[in-house]
């Protein structure tokens, strides 16, 4: 159980929610999050996008029940966290590229943080959102609205990418880089019900074998993710 | 102090809460938040004697109260969970119940087989044996094995009589649902040297996405768990257990020591927790002082005072 | 403007959105908060030869995303139906489908002959006529019929075929979750000449008062209904409509648009709302243009376009 | 749907809601209250605590999923409510009693404030609540702690009491009254699911014959109510 401090509406159906406490984690890294009984039945992963001195926060999009559910959430009220689970970015190597898409956003800002000498580059359907955290810590950010993030990027010019985004970017930016000699690192979603390697239910297809999101993942190598698996969410 | 210690088909459990077959794997993702030894037992996730990798696509979907899955029986097969997962799980201090799957009679009766040698073998060392088996026959997420057999007691009997013939070790069926007579079915077991009966496993069950217009699940149905099952459980946990005189483990959507209580009045000897689990990761470490609180509470001295009491 | 009016067993429907038997009365608690014309029809309370009084003790109890009821059939009589409720029922511009339930075979046919003598003789007074019987084989909640009738797919042909000689109106059969092979039980209904089939009707379930020690039903079981169900009526669902040709009403947890389109692309119908006109009063009024919009917004023109599509 | 205008904690438990809106019942009539989505399934019946211009009250108790929900209410939330529902107590004739049990006092404000020439009772099991508004607006209320209020009360000083409380207060007062000549209506408690009629869940029988709380009563007079159907709660 952990303190509400903040749960800031930051754009349409987009809340920063901090909590406090201190917390450890790597970036890429997520936590599973409930503020409710028994409905819905499971909590949800949400990464961790930020973590200060005392507090931790996240990044969210309301998309449903439980997402609803953290936006009520006021300063004061309690919220059960399990984590921080997963595996997240390697630590990466060389010229290093940070790419999100949308509210693939999330987990970046805790990797900007952490590599000042990367270049962020943040894409967005519409209007951008919760950018200015991630130009008040780094130096090196693009943001760009409409049309593709991937087009911004010439994969050839890094050694690493860490990238998360809606599938189709996902894709595109595997196929971009193939060839290239860059490394692509991307955290990929599935649904989850226990969140700890448990359940079995998030694998998701990787050189033909299965690993689970929950505890390989989120972040996996580019190489050969089933993309199938990943879409059929 | 109220005593929880319970024996079940011929093994001391410290107390009757166990965890279900597929939702706590091989009980180490959850080591790692609580000490295990507050379990009655660990029902693994269910083994084949070959590695299975499971179905594609989606594998766990949330409905009102519930869960649907289709993981379809992925496991690492028998002899890799002998070699690789057995030995820790002895180290929690539980009992070890082995969730025995199979695509055939073979399959079942062969996997019995070796997880019997290698408790044999590991007691003879000093070491610990699996405590029983739990014979899967009600998995709905497989083409073959799994319901195949759970449905028709004529069907059952047969690899209940393989497995039965194969195995020393205390043997409990686990019914399903599906199950065209369930009494008829439960009697069956009974009569072939079951030593106790695990239900419900989950309700077959389906789901569609309308954006996609197909089932959510590539293996069309799949099984429903979860509170939402809870009465449907309790009633056939009711049913079965008078009309057999092995004992008869609880399942099906408990989420709290009421709901354990409520089982143990319907009949049961022990009970299963599996998708509270997710619900609650810790919940193991907590529901045996739970029961205890609410037994206290309500002038219970021991489960044996109420059990079938309705 | 995407048109939702079908045609159900030989009957004109304005829309495929039925109000399910015994969670709507007889139309007249909801005549009062809006027009029900809005409706496709309504299948009224189950009715018997005789009045019964119904059940003692607790008859509604609420569970996780579902509500266990034990009404027990509670019923002023068909000829008081008739009489009394009846003719107002005419009034509200629906279709009117009598749920037909008994305590014998006899009392089935002699229900069914009745309500078509008076359904003939209102027609020829150029007045609306009792546009279905929805024969009830499925009741979890009496002794006598319902259930009795709904497992065992001989016995059930014996109340069918009864009351199919004893009718000529359109015949719907609503079967059982519990019946013990369910498209068989299907295909039977269908050779006996039933114009379509409802279900699923309530699973059979259980709640335990563990401060009482009783079951919390005086009845001991009782049957659940609610979102809970859905996933199961939607697998049960689809498996019939797929295996028979006459219609197929879907029926369980239906709790918005979105659910309605999942029952037609499982292959049903139409549908019936039970337990969400408890949780919303007003469902009826609004279902049916949340319909259309959501088929607007998917692009779906028609229900044709979609039924049973998976 | 109407806007939360006060939801004050009373006492351990106990709650007071007022919401915005003109609203025309009868003393004794219930609302089904709602202010979730689909979980709890059903709406929970709560009776009329009082009326005022533009604005009308629930007096409640938190005992389960419904009503700690409805305590969680703040000003400017909406509520859903259905009603007013059922029968309420009829037009007393002669000289009046209004007898409250615990929370049965809930129903009895109205009484109060519409029957200034009654005499008003209010027991307590232990400490009382809520009773300042019986003060406010009834020169003659009478409130115990501890003990039955129905030793309060001598029924033949009375041509009709109406009362409304536990199952064995009902039950004492139906037999005191027996023989006095006045006449004992109370407002009784069952599980309901649809709360108009539709579903005869919650049918009490009353002189061998199933009446349903939500539309024949819940007032009904005392004479021959089953117990046995009301104690089933
Ligand atoms: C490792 C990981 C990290 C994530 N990090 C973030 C983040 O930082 N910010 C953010 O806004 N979202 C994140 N998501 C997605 C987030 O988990 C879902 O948006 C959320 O679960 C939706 O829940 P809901 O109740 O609002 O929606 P509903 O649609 O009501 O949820 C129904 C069910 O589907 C599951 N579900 C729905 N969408 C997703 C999804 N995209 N991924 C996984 N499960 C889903 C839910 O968990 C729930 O079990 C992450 C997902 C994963 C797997
Ligand atoms: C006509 C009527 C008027 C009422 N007026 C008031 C009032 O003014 N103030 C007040 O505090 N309470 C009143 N009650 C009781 C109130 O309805 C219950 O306390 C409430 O429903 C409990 O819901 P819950 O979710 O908090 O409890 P839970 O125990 O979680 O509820 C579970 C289920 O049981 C039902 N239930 C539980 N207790 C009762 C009960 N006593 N009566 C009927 N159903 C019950 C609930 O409605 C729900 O369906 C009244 C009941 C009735 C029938
Ligand atoms: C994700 C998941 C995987 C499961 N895997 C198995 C399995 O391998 N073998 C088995 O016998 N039961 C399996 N089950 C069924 C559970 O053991 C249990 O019988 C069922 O979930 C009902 O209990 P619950 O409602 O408490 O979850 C699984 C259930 C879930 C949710
Ligand atoms: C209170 C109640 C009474 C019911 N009475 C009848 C009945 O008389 N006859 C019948 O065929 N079904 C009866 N049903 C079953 C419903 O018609 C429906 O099949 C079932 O509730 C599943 O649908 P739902 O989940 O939408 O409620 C009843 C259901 C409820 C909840
Ligand atoms: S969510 Fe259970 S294994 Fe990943
Ligand atoms: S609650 Fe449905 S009839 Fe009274």
């Amino acid at each position: 159980m952990a303190n509400v401090l903040v749960n800031n509406k930051l754009a349409p159906d987009i809340y920063q929610l901090t909590v406090e406490g201190e917390y450890h984690a790597s970036m890429g890294q997520f936590y599973m999050l409930r503020c409710w009984g028994a409905f819905p039945v499971l909590s949800r992963p949400i990464s961790v996008h930020d973590i200060n001195e005392g507090t931790i926060s996240f990044l969210y999009r309301v998309s449903g029940t439980g997402t609803r559910l953290l936006s009520q959430l006021k300063p004061g009220n309690q919220l059960q966290l399990e984590g921080p689970l997963g595996r997240g970015f390697p630590e990466p190597e060389g010229r290093t590229a940070i790419i999100g898409g949308g509210m693939g956003i999330a987990p970046l800002l805790l990797a900007a943080r952490r590599l000042p000498d990367s270049r962020v580059f943040l894409g967005f359907a519409g209007d951008p959102f919760a950018v200015s955290a991630f130009h008040a810590i780094h130096a090196d950010v693009h943001v760009v609205s409409g049309g593709t993030i991937a087009d911004y990027v010439e994969p050839s010019e890094y050694d690493t990418i860490l990238a998360c985004g809606p599938v189709p970017l996902m894709e595109l930016l595997a196929h971009r880089t193939k060839g290239t000699g860059a490394k692509l690192f991307f955290s990929v979603e599935k649904r989850m019900a226990c969140g700890i390697g448990a359940c079995s239910g998030c694998t998701v297809r990787i050189d033909g074998v299965n690993r689970r999101v929950c505890v390989e993942g989120p972040v996996f190598s580019a190489g050969e993710v089933d993309f199938h698996d990943l879409l059929s969410l | 102090m109220i005593s929880l210690a319970c024996e079940l088909a011929g093994v001391q459990l410290s107390n009757p809460i166990l965890m279900a077959s597929g939702t706590f794997g091989f009980g180490k993702p959850y080591a790692a938040l609580y000490p295990l030894d507050k379990l009655g037992g660990i029902v693994t996730k269910g083994l084949t004697l070959q590695a299975r990798p499971g179905n594609t696509g989606t594998r766990v979907f949330e409905t009102d109260s519930g869960l649907i899955n289709s993981i379809g029986l992925e496991n690492p097969g028998i002899p890799t969970f002998l070699e690789r997962e057995w030995e820790e799980m002895m180290q929690y201090g539980t009992a070890i119940i082995v969730n025995l799957g199979g695509g055939s009679i073979r399959e079942y009766a062969e996997g019995a087989m070796l997880i019997t040698e290698a408790s044999r073998e590991s007691k003879k060392n000093g070491r610990r044996a699996v405590d029983m088996i739990e014979l899967n026959i009600s998995c709905p997420n497989v083409k073959e094995g799994g319901l195949q057999y759970g449905v028709d007691t004529d069907r059952a009997r047969e690899v209940v009589r393989a497995v039965r013939m194969a195995t020393d070790l205390p043997l409990l069926v686990k019914l399903s649902p599906s199950a065209r007579d369930l009494t008829e079915m439960a009697r069956m077991c009974e009569a072939e040297g079951a030593d106790g009966l695990s239900l419900i496993n989950t309700i077959q069950a389906m789901a569609i996405d309308i954006r996609k217009k197909r089932s959510v699940f590539d293996g069309l149905y799949a099984g429903l768990s979860g509170p939402a099952i809870k009465p449907i459980a309790l009633r056939m946990v009711h049913q079965v257990s008078h009309a057999v005189d092995i004992p008869v483990i609880g399942i099906g959507g408990i989420a709290s020591a009421e709901d354990i209580l409520e089982f143990i009045m319907a009949g049961a000897a022990a009970v299963q927790i599996g998708t509270y689990n997710f619900m609650r990761l810790r919940a193991g470490a907590a529901l045996e002082d739970e029961l205890r609180e609410l037994m206290a509470q309500e002038g219970i001295r021991s489960l044996d005072e109420i059990r079938g009491i309705i």
